[in-house]
């Protein structure tokens, strides 16, 4: 997997929805990755939606939540690219 | 209706607003001719009186992801069909608030022999259950609950 | 229709001219009441367009054993939701001359859950084919042949 | 299981349907039993409907063949009344 420089605008799109967009108190933003080769699972830690635990500095995304990149499901561990789509679903309750 | 492929026609529909599960799968059995295949079965789910904990419901609320949503039932639905050796699939679901006794979801198959009608509705339908980017939100007293999980088989 | 009991209301139909599935449904949703219940399933049966041995098909001839047919559609469907606790059930078989592409058998089941709906339509369909007094006769080239033994699942 | 004095008429109603009605050619008729306490299996052999194989004086009811009296599938060695209404049905092929 060849690593890709990251462009100056580093920047990525963000949504969240149901119970995770209500506790955030929103649902879509641009955000800017603080690393270069950033994945889903380091975005969820830099966004800090929820209380880090003492001793803590982050919160690791929990694994009842899906991503979604570009609205397909991915790995939390996928490279994000600049201008990706990347969605955190809570609980699916289709049907 | 998106032009439906001819080997495995997949029609997906998002509604905003009521629908009545009968006139769809009429309108959908029109649009795949006359004389229909051997074995088409069907399944209608609507929304409980109650909530989960029992209270009288006012309104169920559908959050989706527009987009994936369509893109995932389109994707499950022919996947399944493929699996099974079906033909057409139908699967409409409503979002936004839907009243109780409404119609929430129809997925309807048609195959040549039973076997594959039922087992991919019954499939189809844990399928887009479990990964299709719906959320159901239960409103009660005035008050909106996320539901946890989804009901037992 | 005869009247339903109010547990497991069970309503069989014989019928001996073509009938139109979604329009029966739709009869059968009404008298059950406006809202319907959580789970709905169904499965229509049509006759395929030829012979088991792959000739064209002129029509297929169903034989009963009037009296005996429906009490047993009747037992086995209270047998099935019974067993299964689906509620409502409704089964409508063809009899006499069916063209290619006619419907032959429709059953429907209400349930509060999907699982008993699904499960419940494909037991029914599996126990009528094999325990209610019914022959079929395939119609080809001016001869008739009774048919051996049911399709594969 | 009390044995019953077969009354003077000791009649049956007989029913055949789809392939073994027309080997027969006829599908209903009242019979009269040979025997006071036949049974359906009895009942099959007296109506000798199919030639019997050489050195046999009578062909058994073939296991395909299901038996229903008075409309409800019933056992072959069931006793019948009279007046009972007895049907030979060949595999069924419904649904």
């Amino acid at each position: 997997m060849g690593h890709q420089a990251a462009p100056p605008d580093n920047q990525v799109r963000v949504r969240l929805f149901a119970a995770l967009r209500e506790q955030a108190g929103w649902g879509e933003r641009e955000i800017r990755l603080d690393t270069g080769s950033a994945s889903a699972a380091d975005l969820w830690r830099q966004l800090a939606l929820e209380a880090a635990p003492p001793g803590s500095t982050a919160v690791d995304l929990p694994p009842t939540i899906r991503v979604a990149i570009n609205q397909a499901f991915a790995t939390a561990d996928t490279p994000l690219r600049p201008g990706d789509e990347v969605a955190f679903l809570p609980p699916i309750t289709g049907g | 209706m998106p032009t439906p492929s001819p080997k495995h026609p997949i029609v997906v529909q998002l509604l905003e607003a009521p629908f009545e599960p009968l006139e769809l799968l009429a309108a959908w059995q029109r649009s795949l001719g006359a004389a229909g295949t051997a074995a088409e079965s069907h399944f209608i789910g609507r929304v409980r009186p109650t909530t989960a904990s029992g209270e009288p419901l006012e309104a169920l609320e559908l959050e989706h992801y527009p987009g994936m949503s369509e893109a995932q039932l389109r994707a499950l639905a022919g996947a399944c069909a493929a699996r099974h050796g079906a033909g057409a699939v139908l699967v409409a679901h409503r979002v936004g608030r839907i009243a109780p006794g409404e119609a929430i979801v129809l997925v309807a198959v048609q195959a040549d022999r039973r076997g594959p009608a039922l087992r991919c509705v019954q499939e189809l339908l844990e399928d887009l259950k479990h990964h299709a980017p719906f959320w159901k939100r239960e409103w009660s007293g005035g008050s909106g609950t996320w539901v946890a999980g989804n009901t037992p088989l």
